[in-house]
Parts: structure tokens; sequence; C-alpha cells
């Protein structure tokens, strides 16, 4: 049992955000962070910010590019990468805000980065506990247990409730054909989805991003409408518009800017 | 070559004699002196004075082990003094460990349960009456009265037992197809 | 219960030893001072000073093997300075990796025990489905129960390998978590 024990071996501290190119295929690799808390962490690194006082915009639009990044490398992007970038997004958008003067005694309470730090931390705290383990598992990398002997019976497994679970579906699977035929969705690209966005947004004027995004068949098909909402947003006279906090998100073509004297 | 004639004066006689010990522990078949010379790339005369030493070790502090020559090769075994100790011990190992067959039989009892041993075949497309008898002898499954069917076959479901070894409180703790879907979704 | 009573006075320290030594090499996985005084009917004061004393001649002699406390038992092993010598022997098997973000949860697990997977989702910000199969198919963590609260989620915690494989005497080694913050700018 023991002289099957598996090795472990990965550069732990490798550097995260670098990106791969394989020239001898298509493959294309980028550093993989293990969560948004982690690629948040390193872009404060990276722009030598102080933890507790983040400078919300320009973190938001480091962590954007990142994940429009990983878009234009097609790259899926979990979706828990997204739900962080709309977090920063909603911190943004509340800094903006003018203060409350009555609460201005409140001030650190009020913050409305708090929640993000601390959630920063506690992560930070777990990271630094894997290195630890990581090492651990090197050290002991160095040590080998006996071979086999003649009293160690190899037929013999030390289960666990989850392998009882494993193997009764392996029974189960035995009996159920195998042939199940999977129909891929055609999948829709950043272009096409911008273009049906701008289109929309032309006829429309305004766009539910609820409703928008419910119209999406798959996770990815999903991820391409959050990805272009954030490229529309950035380069065309759009608004993004917020009545209350949580609620729906209104897409708006801006009105054009009045010229002086016109 | 050259590091190689270099490390080769620079090992002691006792470092050896570990490097050999360490070896022959690790290999999951008796170790032959050429095979240890080629390894630890050092003269099979200097090997065998280190094999010699080592057995000469285990003998003077009456060690419950001994360096066995057997095979044209050298192993690490107990000694044959404490053999009654030894099977005493191996019966008392914990009865968790099951062939695969014992195990599939026992997957099919916990989530069907109670079922048959027909309805067993029936889902394991194999015979499954030794794994049943394991299973009832290591008390991991009990009868659960008799099917009104045919033949009124014997129904089993899992034990106490079972769950005590497999660490559930009950039943409902046992892990279902969802909590694995979860998993792997 | 009479012979059991004699066969404790007649055992000298030298042969409880040695079959001290006997039992630790044949286990296959770290034994206990409780099954070892089970299995030999000896006192457990007896049986822990002899495997002080097993420890003691295995490092005055400057053997290749030691004798370690791990996973709240003993096993043989070999010393670590041998480590390269060993895997040229032993030709290197190929490596598991774990990946960060499998050893981000385990490293969670390890502290929260026992925890849910959308706790972990909570601290780590991240969907951990597959690195929980992959810890679960390793054997590093195990299912500990279902948690009383909406949904009756399954609650993870480590394992005895990860004891073993980590090697830590017991979950107390770990230093706490409240000593990474320090390191925390």
């Amino acid at each position: 049992m023991d002289q099957e024990r598996e090795q472990y071996n990965f550069d732990f501290h490798k550097e995260n955000a670098q990106i791969v190119r394989d020239s001898e295929s298509v493959n294309i690799k980028i550093g993989d962070f293990a969560g948004p808390l982690d690629l948040l962490l390193f872009l404060i690194k990276q722009e030598q910010a102080n933890i507790f006082d983040i400078p919300i915009a320009r973190i938001t639009e480091k962590y954007l590019e990142y994940i429009r990044l990983m878009t234009r490398l097609d790259i899926t992007v979990a979706t828990d990468f997204l739900v962080m970038a709309a977090t920063l997004i909603e911190i943004k958008s509340k800094m903006l805000l003018p203060r409350d003067p009555k609460a201005v005694e409140d001030e650190e309470i009020d913050d409305p980065r708090q929640e993000l730090v601390d959630r920063l931390l506690e992560y930070e705290k777990f990271k630094t506990a894997a290195g630890m383990l990581y090492e651990r598992a090197t050290v002991e990398q160095a040590v080998f247990a006996r071979g086999p002997i003649e009293s160690d019976d190899n037929t013999e497994v030390d289960a666990s409730v989850f392998d009882i679970l494993t193997i009764f579906q392996k029974i189960v699977a035995r009996h159920v054909d195998e042939v199940k035929m999977e129909i891929e969705r055609e999948e829709i690209s950043l272009a096409d989805m911008l273009k049906t966005l701008k289109r929309r947004l032309f006829e429309e004027k305004e766009i539910s991003l609820l409703k928008f995004f419910e119209e999406m068949h798959s996770k990815r098909e999903l991820v391409t409408a959050f990805i272009a909402v954030l490229e529309i947003v950035r380069t065309e006279s759009v608004k993004l518009m917020q009545k209350v906090t949580f609620g729906d998100i209104i897409l708006r073509m801006s009105e054009p800017p009045a010229l002086a004297g016109g | 070559m050259e590091s190689a004639a270099e490390q080769k004066t620079v090992r002691t006689t006792a470092e050896l004699v570990a490097l050999v010990e360490a070896l022959i522990f690790v290999a999951d078949e008796p170790l032959t002196a050429k095979l240890l010379s080629e390894v630890l790339d050092d003269d099979r005369e200097r090997v065998l004075a280190a094999v010699e030493e080592l057995q000469r070790e285990y003998e003077s502090r009456e060690s419950g082990l001994q360096i066995r020559e057997i095979a044209g090769g050298w192993q690490l075994a107990t000694r044959t003094e404490f053999h009654e100790e030894i099977r005493t011990f191996l019966k008392t190992r914990p009865s968790a460990k099951l062939s695969i067959a014992s195990l599939e039989t026992l997957a099919v009892i916990a989530y069907k349960q109670p079922v048959t041993v027909p309805e067993i075949l029936e889902i394991r497309g194999v015979q499954s009456a030794s794994a049943i008898k394991t299973l009832l002898d290591k008390r991991l499954i009990v009868a659960k009265g008799r099917k009104e069917t045919v033949g009124r076959p014997m129904q089993y479901g899992t034990s106490k037992d079972f769950l005590i070894q497999f660490g559930l409180k009950d039943l409902s703790e046992l892990p279902s197809i969802e909590d694995f879907e979860d998993l792997v979704q």
C-alpha cells in the first residue's frame, strides 16, 4: 500500500501569469490561477498596491483585462471569475457614489471594499497553508516504505464509502448502453455576440442584462455574452445602469454629447 | 565516468552498509550482488562485504528481522521464532479490507437493500455466493427475512458493523448519486 | 488469563524489542501502541519503552532505516539521506501531480474539517468540485457525515493517508492557521 504512494511533483512557486505559447501545436496555455481571489492577490502584488487600501478602479481594469485576454486565447473563463468581476464593478460604482455627509464617522465600516479585503486575507492564509503542505509532501518524497512482502495481501483493498458508491455506479453503467450521442450546440463567437448585442441595442435602445443573459443556452455562451457586454461598455457609447443594488442592470445607448454651440 | 570514480572513493563502509540496507528494504524482490553493485556503482567485493556486515549486525543485536539469502539475492524478513505472534497480528488487521468481488457485492447490497441473491446476480452479472459468505463472516451484511416471491429467497441488507466500519451514522449518510454528480459536473 | 500473565513475565525486554521490530516491519501501515500491546498482550508502557529502545538502536548504528512516528503509530522507513540512490534504483515511478487548486482545497479541508463544499467555495472563491474528487480518489480526504442544515450537504475531513503522505504524527502537528496570518502583508 505504502509503496503505491504517489508523489507530488509540480512547481508550486511558478510564475502564475506567464503565458506559454507552444509553437508545436495550437495549444496555448496560460498560467492558471487557483481562483479569482488568487488572481486578485496577484494583481494587487503586481500593482504594488496595499491590500488594506485597494485602488479598486485600477485593479478592476487589470482584472477585466486579464479575463478578456483569457477569452481572446479561447480559454473558458470559469463563472466564479465573472462573479468576482461583477463584485469588483459593484464596489467600484459604490466608491464613486457621493458619501452621505452624516455617515462620515462610519466611513471605515462603510468602506465597500471591506468585505473583499476580509475574504482576501482569509484566502491568503489557506494559500500559504497549501504551500506548507506542498513543502511537507516534498520532504516526504525522500522517505520510502518497504517493498511488498509475502504477508501483504494485494487482492484486498481498503475501501471508503465513496469507493462503494463509485463501484456501484460502475456496475450500473455496465448495463446502460453507452452510446449516448451528445449533440454539440454550435458555439457563438465573441464577434458574433458583439454584433448581435450592438444590433439589439440599436433597435431596442435599452436591454435588460438579466433577460439578455437568460437567452444564453450554455455556460460558455453566457461567458461570451458577459465579455461582449464588457467590451461594448468599454468601446461604445453605452451606459450600464442599475436602479437598486443587486437589481437588474440596464444597458443603454448614451445620449450623444451636446456639442458646444450646436 | 570521472565523477562516478570519485564517488566510489568518497563513500565510507558504514555509508555503504546503510545504503545496502535501505535498498534491500525497498526492493520488491531479493536483491542480487550484481544489481546492488550496478545501482550503487561500487565494487562487487565491497558490496558483498557490506551485505555480510549487515547480516552480522542484525544477528548480533538479536533483531526481530534478518537479512536472508534467497534466490541468489538478499531480502529483509522476520525471524522465524516470531511466526506465531505475526500470525496473530495479521489476523487482527482491520476487516474493512475486501476483495473487489466482495466490495462490488457490498455496494449492490448497500444501495439496493433489501436485495436477494438472484437480484444481485442480475445486477453484477456474476455469481456472488462466496462474496456474500465473506460479507456475512465479516458481519458487514445481515439476512433481512425472505422475499414473498417464487422460492422465497433470502434478502440481505447492511449491518450495524457496516455503518461503524464506514463511519456512517445511518444509511442516509451513504453518499448519493447526487453527491457524486455535484463533484463531477 | 493464567497463561497470558505467565507470558508477560517470561518475555524479556530484548525479546519484546525484537518482536515490536518484526511487527512494525510486517504491518502495511503505521502500527499504534494500542494494537501492539493488544497483539503482544503486554503493557502499553513496556511496549512504548520497547519502541523507544528500537528507535535508539536504529539511530546509534546509523542504519539506512528509521523507526518514525506517523499517523498515530510507528513505521519502518528509509532515511531521507538516501533518497537519490533509492530513486535511481526504483527508477522513479511516474509522479502524480497535485494541482495548486487541489492543494488549496486540501488546506481548507485540513484546517476547517468537517467542512462542506459550499463552505470551501466561500473561502476559495471558486468551485472546488473537481479538486475534491481528486482528493477523494487519492484517499487524502474522506466523507465525514452530513451536516444538519438545508440540503444536508456532505462534510469532508482528512484521512489517515493524508497524515502518512504529509508525514504528520497527527492533525495537531499542523501549524496553526493563524500562524500564516503573520506572513500575509
